[in-house]
């Protein structure tokens, strides 16, 4: 792997399934331009675990939602940067046989950022899917869990299920128009009228169990025991633990490529999150999707990734092996971090916080972000950016954003 | 989104659709559609109040021994085919006994012949039932005794002569005449009970049916096929309880045919394409300011700063009379549709003196004179006018207040403009709760009426008000009322009321604000319209419409 | 907040009293969100406008002596046109100039909707405050008057009592005070049992304040902004109801009044007499709009529940 | 389990509430003295307005009158209307179905366009669009009905001449049975299509009059609470699954949205029905509200008296029902306070 390769061009090396560069985000307040992503770079090798790590507000969610164009626009801005994409589409230039613009991958690579709305909505739960913070509030509660999770098969699916209810191909004329409105939700009035009635109804009733049946799958691929009886429930009657097992189900149905995971333990009782951890990281080694785990806890990305990067206000301070920068951070906010972790080093009761607050990121200036917080501080550190740099020639993949290693 | 796109297209499309049908022909043809002012209460003439809603539906589908024609006053052939006059013998030489033949071959909308029995049936159940809302007075304070002669003839002697009663008594809503098998299978006839069925149904001769009455919206009425005289040439609709502007605006729109107005909408009317206006003529309902005589002590509304015997000096009344702004009330409310009249006695009603003086103009000095001789310019005074509200009395209440306000700012008047039930209870009163009010009087065909009820120290009104109190000459004012209803010499009653008109220009005992005129509207496409202000509104009678 | 505001404060301020300054701030910040909304701003413009016409009307027109809530009217100038002489938005059937009744009509409204405001604030904070703080029976008996009261439409229950209490402006002020005085005691209560149940009244129970030091210093203060943002909104509906019952004909004869305006004006439409309704109409539509307006700008930054999120 | 105990809970409410309205009607009617004026004519004498009294037991004291009202009440006497000179009773049904057919008229204009235009604007948010919905619902927010109904018959009707006023074409419909009151049905259940579309002709003005306003109440309900629901997470997380916006918006949010909104269609109701008495007398429509405006105008009690309590019953059963359907709809709904 050659880091250094990522940054300036368009492709990714052979072995990243995605690459950030440069992302900046920014928000509409009445009080100015919110920096919230400012010229954030990381690369996502495919098949690992990356780990975002930072405090609320850092801008770690606003960089995940990013992947999918998630972000609102307005208030939303985005000021610029890509986030390259490894797609499973053959690479348009080539035809697979592998070229310069696909990195010899001989798949498409693309920039989210630039998709058009279908073209990422093709994307959208299929090749890229998502875990939220708070399955409570990312489960629809006006419908059941059948419904929800269907949709999934529903939008990217649609042969899958025609084939699991046996009538791919005795399909023809209005009951495959009919059909195919039903299964992309795009029935109205009328056509829902007819579907109410024989012979549609039949077909439409085969369908139904089809899609049950997916769902069903789905949700046991997670543990959920009883998948039958789960999935005609509300989300508000089930626990929380459970809820994010459905939002699991949900986002891996379709074997994404790359799983982005958005503190998904956060809410979640201490006991729970350690069996939802396991388990996205057992499916994780399963499927071999790549996944991109967001947290606010450095000791939990320590258990589950392979790779961190640690987010300050908007920007990228120090990345590298999980077990590196655990071990030896260079980044004084970084080291502040694991200083503030109980753990079995500290004696009881001297867990370090971090001084000051995070700054204000409206219309910020020029210089290091954590510089008022900063015990370290230089006089040049409210003067100019630091940039992220290698630490040393020897491990070129941790680098660190501070002018004590310049 | 797409779905209100469409359906605001369909919605433009239709209407302009419909406004491409639209032509300019006669609407509703082979009917009458009348406008009326009033909800009817009752169709039982028994029951009817006078001047009532109730009363213009009679006038179609009852018939009376005697009728108004529609040139004026004079008396036409009812149910009755002759006139009693004393010349035919029909009454007899000391004015106390008057004889009817009745029509022959008559039959009521129920299929049963009319004979001399119904006649005297209706005639003594509207005595027997003694409504207090009806009209049995109208009867039984000037009927001795009625018999039946034989099959078609119908006699009946007075309590004393009476120069009035064939058109005052006889032409009533009152005296309609109905159907006698018809009231006794449907309820008979109970001392102080309304009859539910002979308030909702017809059981009547006239020239049309009732076909259907919904309440609050339409009476309909038929053409009655049998009638004995010329039938109707459309059937009516009588619709209900439109605002008068609505029914201006129905009008104009050519929705209704004709409408019942008031001259402040006769602006609104003139020069409308396809309408025509009619006027002429007065209505018999003076409009007036009343002046209580007889206030109990206490029981004014407190801003009320007056004497309770205030209008007890006729120089204060007179004063008032001087002070009212006629000009005002006639040219503004009443577009100018009217007259003044100072006294109780009608223009268009026997025995109005056109020669006897009139209070027409506001004359500022005399009212000074007169108020500051009663000693009230100085200190002034404030005096509440109950009046019921939006219509033309609350406009001749504050035409009275900017009249007063504007002489001297010292006088306050405050209107009361009131639900008309509030209004009615407090006028119903005795003594009147109250030192003013304003409102008007049901038509009479006869002075009498008017001078007895109005005028007289004695008479209904001159009693609860108590005019005792302050005419300076009561006992001659009673005199010569009571004289001229039992003169039966034309020239000598028409000479006893122009004495009391020149006595009660002197010592007025009401502010006539004026005499409203008849204005009535129609589409020009109604053929043959007549209007008598005898006539409740609407006449369909002996106008036979169409279009 | 800028840096110059923040100074200011400080200077204003002068004394040491920090709890002073951070209200102050507040208020200053609060008066800037307002402002900071441009709808709110322009319903705030013609509140002021037609409270500059309430109060200057006798400067603005010729008061009619002795009473100028009174029409004058010229009754033989009646349905004159806009623009004539003496008369610029002409004249009602009654020869009443509709220029006067428009400008008097908002001084009729400001007295109307000020006195309903003042009575129905302290009548429902009264009460409310009492089923709060007492609760138990006396709550339940109170609010179950309450819903007594809400279970009637409010425009339905005004009429009726106007009617039968006759036709007069006292009696649609004394209509609409017992209509609208309920939702204050709904807001009221809900505000007290709210703050009873936060920390720092808890606080100051142990601190051993009494409960009517608690509901003076914590509890009332506390609770403006809800009664607040409920007045200035009903500063227009009060004038939209009240006109609606003027219009449906329970005023007094001849005053300025818009509803009653309007309805005078309605007789005249079908021969084109426009200006006499629409004139006045017009106002009522813009008081009740400017207040809703600002009522909504003050909720909006009052009242954190319905504030808008990011 | 939960919600049946909170319907319960109500309907034990209700009728005490019922009770508290009736006797607060009756102490109304009575604190502005005896409802005699109504049955007298200003031509009456003391004597006359007497027997009045005695026929219609207003000589008795007033609790007495009280009781002898609940009386009539149950035995399905609601006095006797001065306005409509008949028994309430009788002229009760019909105006009811008149009115009922206006409001409901009115409430599917209103629902109907408040919902559409609420999800316009709420899902184009600060757009144009949503500019311009504000400022119609923020107006109809603030709009006398009495004006705007003016201002409609003046511009339709009197101008333009497209629309009539009143009810019906009573040419039509003395030929049609009225099995139900409402002219519309009436007219589809005779078959006549000219009557029907004559009835719907006569609907459209005094609705859309009516209308207006809970539209705005509506629409401006819907945006805010469409707005709220389109920040929640599961609007992204269903994004996130690759769904259109179109099913986005109208399976998820929208279905969300509308949860708040169906308490606001609740309190529209009696917005309407209050709106009816306006709107009634402009547009001449013989209903209710019309007949209560009179009796208002002519202080007939009874009329007042019932109305009133029918109205506030109706108004108490309405919110009572869309509390159920509210409960039942919204899943995250914790009952009582």
């Amino acid at each position: 792997m050659s880091p250094d390769t990522i940054y300036s061009s368009d492709s990714l090396s052979g072995d990243l399934i995605a690459s950030v560069s440069d992302l900046k985000v920014y928000f509409q307040s009445k009080q100015g331009m919110v920096h919230s992503v400012d010229g954030v770079s990381f690369d996502i090798v495919d098949g690992e675990m990356m780990g975002l790590v930072g405090e609320t507000g850092c801008g770690k969610s606003v960089t995940a939602r990013a992947f999918m164009q998630l972000i609102q626009t307005p208030p939303g801005v985005l000021a610029g940067g890509s986030i390259h994409f490894k797609s499973q589409k053959q690479c348009k230039k080539c035809t697979g046989s592998g070229c310069d613009d696909c990195s010899n991958t001989g798949r498409e690579i693309v920039d989210l950022l630039s998709l058009t709305e279908r073209q990422i909505r093709e994307l959208r739960g299929d090749r890229i899917a998502m875990i939220f913070q708070d399955p409570g509030k990312a489960l629809n509660p006006g419908l059941t869990i059948r419904s929800q999770v269907a949709e999934v098969f529903q939008e990217h699916r649609e042969s899958d299920v025609f084939e699991r209810a046996g009538i791919a191909d005795t399909m023809s004329g209005l009951t495959s128009y009919l059909l195919k409105q039903y299964v992309r939700q795009e029935t109205n009035f009328i056509t829902k009228l007819l579907l109410k009635f024989p012979p549609f109804s039949l077909a439409r009733k085969k369908v139904d169990k089809a899609i049950n049946g997916l769902v069903s799958d789905a949700l046991a691929e997670t543990q959920i025991p009883n998948a039958n009886k789960i999935m005609e429930r509300f989300p508000h009657e089930l626990s929380g633990g459970m809820k994010q097992r459905v939002m699991i189900a949900q986002a891996i149905a379709c074997n994404p490529d790359l799983l982005i995971a958005d503190e998904p333990t956060t809410a979640l009782d201490v006991t729970v999150q350690a069996r939802v951890l396991d388990l996205i990281k057992d499916l994780q080694k399963r499927h071999k999707t790549s996944v991109l785990y967001i947290s606010h806890d450095l000791s939990l990305v320590r258990r589950v990734c392979d790779r961190v990067a640690v987010m300050y206000a908007g920007k990228i301070v120090e990345t590298g092996d999980a077990e590196t920068i655990f071990i030896n951070p260079k980044h004084p906010y970084t080291q502040g971090l694991i200083k503030a972790l109980p753990s079995m080093t500290h004696e009881r009761g001297k867990l370090e916080a971090i001084e000051g607050m995070v700054p204000e990121l409206i219309e910020p200036k020029a210089g290091c972000r954590f510089a008022s917080r900063c015990k370290q501080k230089k006089a040049n550190c409210d003067k100019t950016d630091p940039e992220l740099k290698a630490v040393s020639n020897k491990d070129k993949s941790h680098k660190v954003s501070c002018f004590l290693y310049e | 989104m797409r779905n209100l796109i469409i359906i605001t297209q369909t919605i433009l499309l239709g209407v302009f659709l419909a406004v491409g049908a639209q032509a300019q022909t006669v609407k509703n043809p082979g009917i009458l559609v009348h406008a009326a002012d009033d909800e009817a209460t009752t169709l039982d003439p028994a029951q009817v109040e006078a001047g009532e809603g109730g009363e213009t539906v009679i006038l179609q589908v009852y018939d009376r021994l005697l009728e108004f024609g529609p040139s004026g006053p004079e008396l036409v052939p009812g149910l009755a085919s002759v006139v009693p006059t004393i010349d035919n013998g029909m009454i007899s030489d000391d004015g106390m006994t008057y004889t009817f033949k009745i029509r022959e071959g008559v039959v009521f909308h129920d299929g049963t012949d009319l004979t001399a029995e119904d006649v005297k049936f209706s005639w003594d159940r509207i005595v027997d039932m003694d409504l207090p809302e009806g009209q049995s007075g109208v009867i039984a304070d000037i009927v001795s005794d009625s018999k039946v002669i034989d099959d078609y003839t119908f006699q009946v002697t007075l309590l004393e002569p009476s120069a009035s009663f064939l058109n005052s008594t006889v032409v009533s809503m009152a005296a309609s005449i109905v159907s006698q098998d018809a009231v006794m299978a449907n309820g008979g006839v109970v001392e102080g009970e309304p009859n539910q069925y002979m308030a909702q149904n017809v059981a009547g001769t006239g020239p049309y049916k009732l076909k259907a009455w919904n309440r609050g919206e339409n009476i309909l009425l038929d053409i009655n096929e049998n009638y004995w005289g010329e039938n109707a040439k459309l059937a009516a609709r009588i619709e209900i309880g439109a605002e008068p502007d609505v029914r201006v605006l129905g009008l104009r729109a050519g929705n209704y045919d004709t409408i019942e107005t008031d001259p402040s909408f006769v602006a609104d009317i003139e020069g409308a394409d396809g309408v025509t206006l009619h006027t002429g003529g007065l209505l018999l309902e003076p409009i007036h300011v009343g002046f209580n005589l007889n206030i109990p002590e206490g029981s004014l509304p407190k801003e009320d700063t007056i004497p309770t015997d205030f209008f007890h000096d006729p120089r204060v009344r007179q004063a008032f009379n001087y002070a009212f702004d006629y000009d005002a009330f006639l040219y503004g409310p009443l577009a100018g549709f009217g007259q003044f009249n100072p006294h109780y006695l009608p223009i268009g009603i026997f025995g109005h003196d056109a020669d006897a003086p009139v209070y027409g103009a506001q004359d500022k000095a005399k009212a000074e004179a007169l108020f500051r001789d009663a000693g009230y310019w100085d200190k002034g005074f404030s005096v509440s006018v109950i009046t019921e509200e939006s219509n033309l009395f609350a406009d001749a209440a504050l035409v009275l207040k900017d009249s007063m306000e504007a002489l001297n700012p010292n006088f306050r008047i405050n209107v009361l403009a009131v639900a008309e039930a509030v209004f009615d209870e407090a006028h119903a009163q005795n003594p009147i709760e109250y030192a003013m009010w304003v409102k008007n009087a049901d038509p009479f065909a006869d002075p009498h009426p008017y001078m007895s009820a109005y005028q007289h120290p004695d008479g209904e009104w001159g009693e609860v008000h108590g005019f005792s109190n302050g005419y300076r000459n009561p006992e001659k004012i009673a005199e010569l009322i009571d004289g001229a209803s039992i003169e039966l010499d034309v020239e000598k009653r028409a000479a006893m009321y122009a004495e009391l008109q020149r006595l009660l220009f002197d010592d007025p005992m009401w502010l006539i604000t004026a005499q409203e005129g008849v204005t009535m509207a129609y589409r020009s496409w109604v053929k043959g319209f007549e209007m008598n202000p005898l006539w409740p509104r609407p006449s369909l009678r002996f106008v036979y419409l169409d279009k | 907040m800028t840096q110059d505001s923040r100074t200011n404060s400080i200077v204003i301020n002068g004394l040491n009293d920090s709890a002073f300054k951070v209200r102050l701030n507040r208020n200053l910040e609060i008066i800037q969100s307002v402002l900071a909304n441009p709808t709110t701003v322009i319903g705030l413009v013609i509140v002021i406008l037609m409270l500059m016409m309430a109060l200057l009307a006798p400067v603005i027109t010729e008061p009619n002596m002795p009473d100028p809530y009174q029409m004058p009217r010229d009754w033989q100038a009646a349905r004159s046109a806009p623009l004539t002489p003496g008369h610029v938005l002409g004249t009602t059937n009654r020869g009443g100039d509709v220029y006067y009744g428009v400008v008097w009509g908002a001084r009729t409204s400001l007295k109307l909707s000020l006195i309903v405001v003042c009575l129905t604030v302290v009548l429902g904070v009264t009460i409310g405050s009492i089923a709060g703080i007492v609760g138990g029976k006396v709550d339940e008996v109170l609010m179950r008057i309450v819903d007594v009261f809400l279970s009637i439409p409010e425009l339905i229950f005004a009429l009726a009592i106007a009617a039968i209490l006759g036709p007069s402006f006292t009696n649609i002020i004394l209509a609409l005070v017992v209509v609208f005085w309920v939702k204050y005691a709904r807001i009221m209560r809900a505000q007290v049992i709210r703050i009873k149940q936060r920390d720092y009244v808890d606080a100051a129970r142990i601190m051993g304040d009494s409960k009517i030091q608690i509901y003076l210093k914590d509890i009332l203060p506390n609770s403006f902004s809800p009664v607040m943002v409920q007045a200035t909104l009903d500063m227009g509906n009060i004038v939209l109801v009240g006109a609606t019952l003027s219009f449906i004909g329970l005023s007094e004869a001849g005053i300025a009044e818009w509803g009653v305006l309007v309805s005078e004006g309605q007789a005249g439409i079908s021969a084109g007499r426009w200006w006499a309704s629409t004139f006045p109409g017009l106002m009522v539509f813009l008081w009740a709009l400017a207040f809703n307006l600002v009522g909504d700008g003050l909720r909006d930054v009052l009242d954190p529940r319905t504030e808008t999120k990011r | 389990m939960q919600i049946r105990d909170y319907i319960i809970r109500r309907l034990l409410v209700l009728p005490v509430l019922i009770i508290g309205t009736s006797i607060i009607v009756f102490a109304l009617t009575r604190i502005g003295g005896s409802p005699i004026g109504i049955y007298l004519s200003h031509e009456m004498n003391p004597a006359e307005v007497q027997e009045m009294k005695e026929r219609f037991h207003l000589d008795k004291p007033v609790p007495v009158q009280y009781f002898y009202w609940i009386k009539g009440v149950t035995q399905g006497d609601l006095g006797w209307s001065g306005v409509a000179s008949a028994p309430v009773v009788d002229v009760f049904p019909k105006k009811f179905a008149a009115t009922m057919e206006l409001a409901i008229a009115a409430g599917i204009v209103a629902v109907s366009l408040g919902i559409a235009l609420g999800t316009f604007a709420g899902a184009r948010r600060n757009k144009l669009a949503d500019h311009i919905i504000r400022v119609v619902s923020v107006g109809g927010a603030s709009m006398p009905l009495f004006w705007f109904a003016i201002l409609l018959l003046i511009i339709f009707w009197v101008w333009l001449g497209w629309f009539p006023i009143g009810r019906s074409d009573p040419n039509l419909f003395e030929a049609i049975a009225h099995p139900t009151g409402f002219y519309t049905i009436d007219a589809l259940l005779a078959g006549n299509f000219a009557a029907f579309r004559d009835a719907i002709w006569h609907l459209i003005m005094p609705a859309v009059a009516l209308g207006y306003g809970a539209t705005a109440i509506i629409a401006r309900m819907m945006r805010s609470s469409l707005i709220e629901e389109l920040q929640e997470d599961y609007v992204d997380a269903a994004k996130a699954k690759g769904l259109a916006e179109r099913v986005v918006l109208k399976k998820h949010a929208r279905r969300n949205a509308l949860i708040p909104t169906v308490t606001v269609i609740g309190l529209t109701f009696g917005f309407l029905l209050q709106g009816t008495v306006v709107a009634e007398i402009i547009f001449r429509w013989p209903g209710l509200g019309r007949w209560m405006a009179s009796a208002v105008l002519r202080g007939d009690q009874a009329t007042i008296m019932t109305y009133v309590m029918f109205t506030s019953i109706l108004f108490l059963i309405v919110n009572l029902v869309v509390d159920i359907i509210y409960a039942n709809l919204d899943r995250r709904v914790v009952l009582g306070e």
